[in-house]
């Protein structure tokens, strides 16, 4: 296993059982809570955010369903708006943001470049359970009592009319904040100065690529949402009016800060599944990844303009018309670096080797779901047209495009690309494929409609509505419900796989990348001796012993 | 609205042609463009699947700058023509005519109160005409609102504490759903109402039949009650600045900067009355916060905007001014 | 590479080597040298995000100066710019001599560095006293919206009863600004106080100095928000004292 | 590691150069001239003075190109905070306009 990065070499299946793997290299709860090591603080991130994103699920389940009768008789309005906040806080906060950063993100990033650990692993535990006691407070929060606000917070009614634990929540979502934050710090860190020999910026695999990008964006966002938080909180709680109007402050300024955040945000959520699908798409149709610098320098090019696109969610809130023109034409140049990504993933596939295992089915799927959602986009980035559709299903839609159908599917692809890796060994491909397959399916019927009730008018955060819109919310609960029974599955055949599956062998896929060089389920300290790198990375067309694999 | 299925919303406004026309070309391009990658996608993962026996390995595709230059570019090209159609969609739903009908529009949870320059009324129901530019003049008493209008695609968010502005130009005669589409509270989706449009001379008919003198009128009325004559009485004794023929021109401020007066002006000269003081004036005005209601404020606003010059009515009792200020400390809410 | 420039090869492996054992160099590094340069990046990177907390406050502040100006100058002026202008003379003389500290332990003299750290931490705490003061003072001077707060003082100030309220923002930001760069002074008390111990104990060497660096690049920032505190919240508003 | 070392005469006319600035914005300050000025002139010296504690007691003026590169950005950033913000709070209420007139 020394320097032996020149060829994917095919390694010998058969292991003996009794090497040591970072899963048995200690045994009792505590060095798991305690642990130092990237991986296993992966795994238990693994955890906490599937149960977050099932509690968000859940939650989600009872608005559709009462989204199915136009009265919405299965719950009060007031529990409506609980349950629609504490979906979109759950998910935002402790399912999309941390996902793919701290579950694949911090599993993997020392791997692909050849690290025996993140720079700083006590940061990176104490990342862990700052998000554990952000997501147990929140929650507790959101359970008892509730939220009604909606994940935005607007002021003056966050502030003001609300009458329910809107300051607890704040707080746990400042101290989740602190996690993202200080995982961002630790890949930065990590990716500047512990790259293995010969590994330069120019040979770093895309996902490597994308974690730094969405690292400066946690790291220079982050704070500003805490700080806007914080003041909601102080005029909460002391009646000093720094966004109400009424009491001497500006009520958009809140949205400015929460935006600047929660703009940027939107791309932490997306350009690590843009990583992770650049990294699918290669290995599974044997091709360099075409455009590689391009699709690099798009990365960085999503995370800086990013920034600056903030107030297309307030083009009708009552800026300026001026600062409304400029945000408009910056918004649609940050849809510039996305389209590229998209004609290279679709270039890389030309006169490849197609083979359409469960990963590369759930990137096919992103590329088309994100490209749906990015063109959907530039709709709302047009100011004329985001003066009808501003705040309406048409925006709901468009997102979930983008968040669901872009960041789930790269996340379930990411983990089925890597979860050999993780475990060891391989899970049934052929309900694994069903579940690509119903995720698909299910998220078109849920979404679609919605596009359609939303250009018809139908205002989000509605607990009951017009008739004329019931046929498309019912057909949209109808697709929700498929998606469900899809995110379901994963949860019995992933750990079946764990247990049962076939040994998986270091390299499954055949792929490229440092992290498939050593062993599955890897040793404590991911390679038996720090890997040299003498190559670019992706260069498929040099496997000459290319067969099923 | 017959309709059980709503499939696509009816166009009853100038605006809603422009909008649709907008959603025609983005849809045409978005969407060719989202058919050439969902077509090129399946084509080569398809043509290009690995078949059983497959051994060799493909061959390598070399970068083509030119190509990643092609789709920068090309993009970039048609994002400023959407820009610049998407401003001008825009930028036309803020255009106000002099003859645009004010209409003044007040949100609070969870209701929609209309006052028309004819002194007329409404709650959760606007009539206006058809061919007739109405220009909305939207504040709330809470928190923000939002007036959205399906059927004349127009949108704005009501503030509190200063006037947001839209305009539409209704083309078709019905009963369109009004929607607040700002979550604003428990009741946000109860927060609806109707806007009717009618043919000129029945909305001429409602008009006669619901008069209530105009709302200008109103305004004079609050203006005495609230005894502003006492200082902004365009005599030599006047000790606050005339404001006849005042609306919509510069202002020039003790500070030494110029303002126009607008509604957002106005507005903030009778609630923070110390902010921009006039130049030559002393800042003796007390805060009127507290005690004007909102609808209030849009009545002497209407009637501002038609003061011309020697209209101010003339002090026929002897007021007093008011000696202290009000008690006007706004009560602070509770958590 | 200092340590070619400071020792030959033989004596730098032999270094290294005792500084392996002493200082524990963390696994997952290689080197020391990897280690150091890591550490002062993470500090570096924190520091930037550390400018967009404090920088959203002066933002905020910044447009609310513009939207309320007069009422933000009244409020200024009540400020104690003799205590505001003191502890920036504090905190810049500490950030003197936490470098020199610095300065000291790369040339392996710890004893002076030890008295400069403990000096550094001694003039956070005066800061932290005279900042205390400060506050008492305001406390006495109803400058507490939500506690201690009198409207009338401001209006017959001459300032109107609608830009009260302004006021209280102005305070508010004095408020909340001051209190949480006061939390950063603490916290680097602490860190300069640690660092000022093992410094004592002969922690560190040319070689191995990578703590003290990290910890004076934090102070130094503290201190440089405190130079912009000085003219946003204290000096804003002193040009109308002399008038009337 | 390989950074340069700054002499301690180096530090002592710095910091004497800071104080120097201290005081002379707090005598500033007293000048009677419009706030706006003040403005300027206080956070103009206090750039000064941040970039003197920054080059020198931070070392900038010898760090690595990385180093200067993270300071910039975060300025960067917060520039972009401030001027988009600003482009909205100074343009308000163009496009309003009184009715009937």
């Amino acid at each position: 296993m020394s320097t032996a990065v020149l060829e994917p070499q095919p390694m010998p299946i058969p292991q003996t059982p009794a090497r040591s793997t970072y899963l048995n290299v200690a045994h009792g709860t505590l060095s798991w809570l305690l642990t130092k090591d990237h991986k296993r603080i992966a795994l238990m991130f693994l955890a906490a955010v599937t149960v977050m994103f099932f509690i968000g699920g859940f939650a989600i389940t009872i608005v559709r369903l009462n989204l199915m009768d136009p009265e919405g008789g299965l719950v009060e309005a007031d529990t409506y708006n609980r349950l629609f906040t504490l979906h979109g806080v759950v998910m935002v906060w402790f399912f999309l943001v941390p996902v793919v950063p701290s579950v694949l993100g911090n599993f993997f990033l020392p791997m692909m470049i050849g690290a025996k650990d993140l720079a700083m692993p006590r940061l990176n535990l104490l990342s862990f359970y700052l998000y554990m006691i952000g997501a147990a407070w929140t929650l507790y929060a959101m359970l008892a009592g509730g939220v009604d606000t909606g994940w935005t917070f607007y002021t003056p009614y966050s502030t003001h009319s609300s009458h329910y634990n809107v300051v607890p929540t704040m707080i746990g979502i400042v101290i989740a904040g602190f996690s993202s934050m200080f995982t961002g710090l630790n890949f930065v860190v990590t990716v500047h100065w512990m790259r293995a020999p010969g590994l330069t910026w120019f040979r770093l695999p895309i996902f490597v690529w994308t974690l730094y990008a969405t690292s400066l964006i946690l790291l220079l966002a982050t704070p500003v949402l805490a700080m806007a938080l914080l003041l909601a909180v102080i005029e909460r709680l002391w009646q000093i009016g720094i966004f109400d109007p009424a009491l001497g402050g500006d009520a958009l300024l809140f949205q400015h800060l929460f935006w600047f955040y929660s703009h940027p945000a939107v791309y932490v959520m997306i350009l690590p599944g843009m990583g992770v699908v650049s990294e699918i798409i290669p290995c599974f149709a044997r091709k360099k990844l075409f455009g590689y610098t391009f699709v690099c320098y798009s990365s960085f090019g999503i995370a800086a303009l990013g920034f600056l696109v903030w107030a297309h969610h307030m083009f009708v809130a009552g800026i300026s018309a001026y600062a409304a023109l400029i945000f408009s034409s910056l918004s649609f140049l940050v849809a510039v670096p996305s389209a590229i990504k998209v004609f290279n993933w679709t270039a890389t596939l030309y006169k490849g080797s197609v083979a359409f295992e469960t990963p590369m089915l759930f990137s096919l799927g992103f590329v088309a779901l994100f490209t749906a959602g990015g063109l959907t986009g530039l709709f709302l980035a047009c100011l004329g047209f985001d003066m009808h559709v501003h705040d309406t299903y048409f925006v709901i839609a468009h997102f979930h495009f983008i968040m669901v159908g872009g960041m789930v599917m790269a996340y379930m692809g990411g983990l089925h690309y890597w979860w050999p890796k993780i475990t060891g060994r391989m899970y049934s491909q052929f309900w694994s494929r069903l579940c690509a397959i119903i995720l698909f399916v299910g998220f078109f019927f849920t979404f679609l409609p919605q596009f359609i009730v939303g250009y018809n008018g139908m205002p989000r955060r509605y607990h009951r509505y017009v008739p004329e819109f019931q046929v498309w919310n019912v057909m949209s609960t109808a697709g929700a419900s498929i998606l469900g029974v899809g995110y379901v599955l994963p949860l019995v055949y992933l750990p079946l796989g764990f247990k049962y599956g076939k040994l998986a062998g270091p390299n499954p896929w055949r792929a490229t990348g440092l992290e498939w060089q050593t062993p599955s389920p890897p040793p404590k300290d991911n390679f038996e001796q720090t890997p040299v790198v003498l190559r670019d990375p992706y260069l498929y067309h040099l496997d000459k012993a290319q067969n099923e694999p | 609205m017959t309709t059980d299925v709503a499939i696509f919303p009816r166009q009853a406004s100038v605006g809603a042609y422009e909008v649709d026309l907008l959603l025609a070309f983005l849809s045409i391009v978005c969407g060719s463009v989202g058919l050439l990658v969902a077509g090129l996608l399946i084509f080569f993962s398809v043509y290009y699947r690995r078949r059983p026996g497959d051994t060799a390995t493909p061959p390598e595709t070399p970068s083509s700058h030119a190509l990643e230059w092609f789709w920068t570019l090309t993009p970039s090209a048609i994002f400023v023509v959407m820009f610049l159609w998407g401003a001008k969609v825009y930028l036309e739903a803020f255009r106000a005519p002099a003859d645009a009908m004010p209409i003044f529009v007040v949100a609070k949870q969870w209701m929609w109160k209309f006052q028309h320059p004819e002194g007329q009324r409404e709650i959760n129901t606007l009539h206006v005409p058809v061919g007739q530019r109405v220009k909305l003049l939207l504040t709330s008493e809470d928190v923000i609102h939002s007036f959205f209008v399906p059927e004349f695609r127009v949108h704005m968010d009501v503030l509190p504490d200063r006037y947001t502005s839209v305009c539409f130009e209704p083309t078709e005669p019905g009963d369109y759903h009004l929607f607040c589409s700002q979550y604003c509270g428990t009741n946000h989706a109860g927060m609806i109402g109707t806007v009717t449009v009618m043919e000129p001379g029945d909305y001429a008919d409602w008009l006669s039949q619901r008069a209530e003198g105009s709302l200008a009128l109103e305004g004079r009325k609050v203006f005495l009650k609230y005894r502003c004559i006492s200082c902004h009485s365009a005599d030599e004794n006047a000790r606050a600045p005339v404001l006849e023929a005042l609306a919509g021109r510069p202002v020039h401020l003790s500070d030494g900067s110029t303002v126009t007066a607008d509604e957002n002006y106005l507005r903030e000269s009778i609630l923070n009355p110390g902010a921009k003081v006039v130049a030559g004036y002393q800042a003796i005005m007390p805060t009127f916060r507290g005690q004007i209601g909102a609808e209030e404020i849009n009545a002497v606003l209407a009637w501002l905007g038609s003061l011309e010059r020697g209209q101010t009515p003339t002090r026929v009792e002897d007021y007093s001014p008011p000696a202290t200020t009000p008690a006007i400390t706004p009560e602070p809410k509770q958590p | 590479m200092s340590l070619d420039t400071l020792f030959t090869d033989n004596e730098r492996e032999l270094f290294e080597y005792s500084m392996l054992k002493r200082h524990r160099l963390e696994e997952q590094f290689e080197n020391l040298e990897q280690q150091t340069h890591a550490a002062s990046t993470a500090m570096w990177v924190f520091l930037a995000t550390e400018v967009m907390f404090f920088g959203t406050l002066f933002v905020t502040l910044a447009i609310y100066r513009l939207l309320y100006g007069e009422a933000f100058e009244h409020a200024s002026s009540r400020m104690n710019w003799i205590i505001g202008g003191t502890n920036t003379i504090v905190l810049l003389i500490s950030s003197c001599t936490i470098v020199l500290a610095l300065h000291f332990t790369r040339l392996g003299q710890n004893r002076k560095a030890a008295w400069l750290l403990a000096t550094t931490a001694a003039l956070g705490l005066l800061f932290l006293v005279l900042k205390g003061t400060e506050y008492y003072g305001d406390w006495r001077e109803n400058l507490l919206p939500g506690w201690k707060f009198d409207a009338h003082e401001w209006t017959r100030g001459g300032l109107s009863e609608d830009q009260v309220p302004h006021v209280k923002l102005f305070l508010v930001f004095y408020w909340v600004m001051t209190a949480f760069h006061g939390l950063h002074v603490t916290g680097g008390i602490v860190a300069v106080g640690i660092i000022a111990v093992l410094a004592a104990r002969g922690h560190f060497s040319p070689a191995y100095y990578s703590p003290v660096d990290v910890v004076a690049l934090y102070w130094h920032f503290v201190d440089v928000v405190w130079i912009f505190l000085l003219p946003m919240l204290y000096l804003s508003g002193t040009h109308t004292l002399g008038g009337s | 590691m390989a950074e340069p070392m700054v002499s301690v005469r180096t530090y002592l006319i710095v910091l004497a150069a800071l104080i120097v600035l201290t005081i002379a914005t707090v005598a500033i300050s007293f000048v009677p001239l419009e706030g706006a000025w003040h403005i300027g002139a206080g956070v103009g010296i206090a750039i000064v003075k941040a970039g003197l504690v920054g080059l020198f007691f931070m070392h900038l003026i010898h760090s690595p190109n990385l180093i200067r590169l993270c300071v910039l950005v975060a300025f960067m950033w917060l520039g972009i905070l401030g001027v988009l913000s600003f482009s909205d709070y100074l343009t308000r209420g163009e496009f309003f306009s009184m009715p009937g007139h």
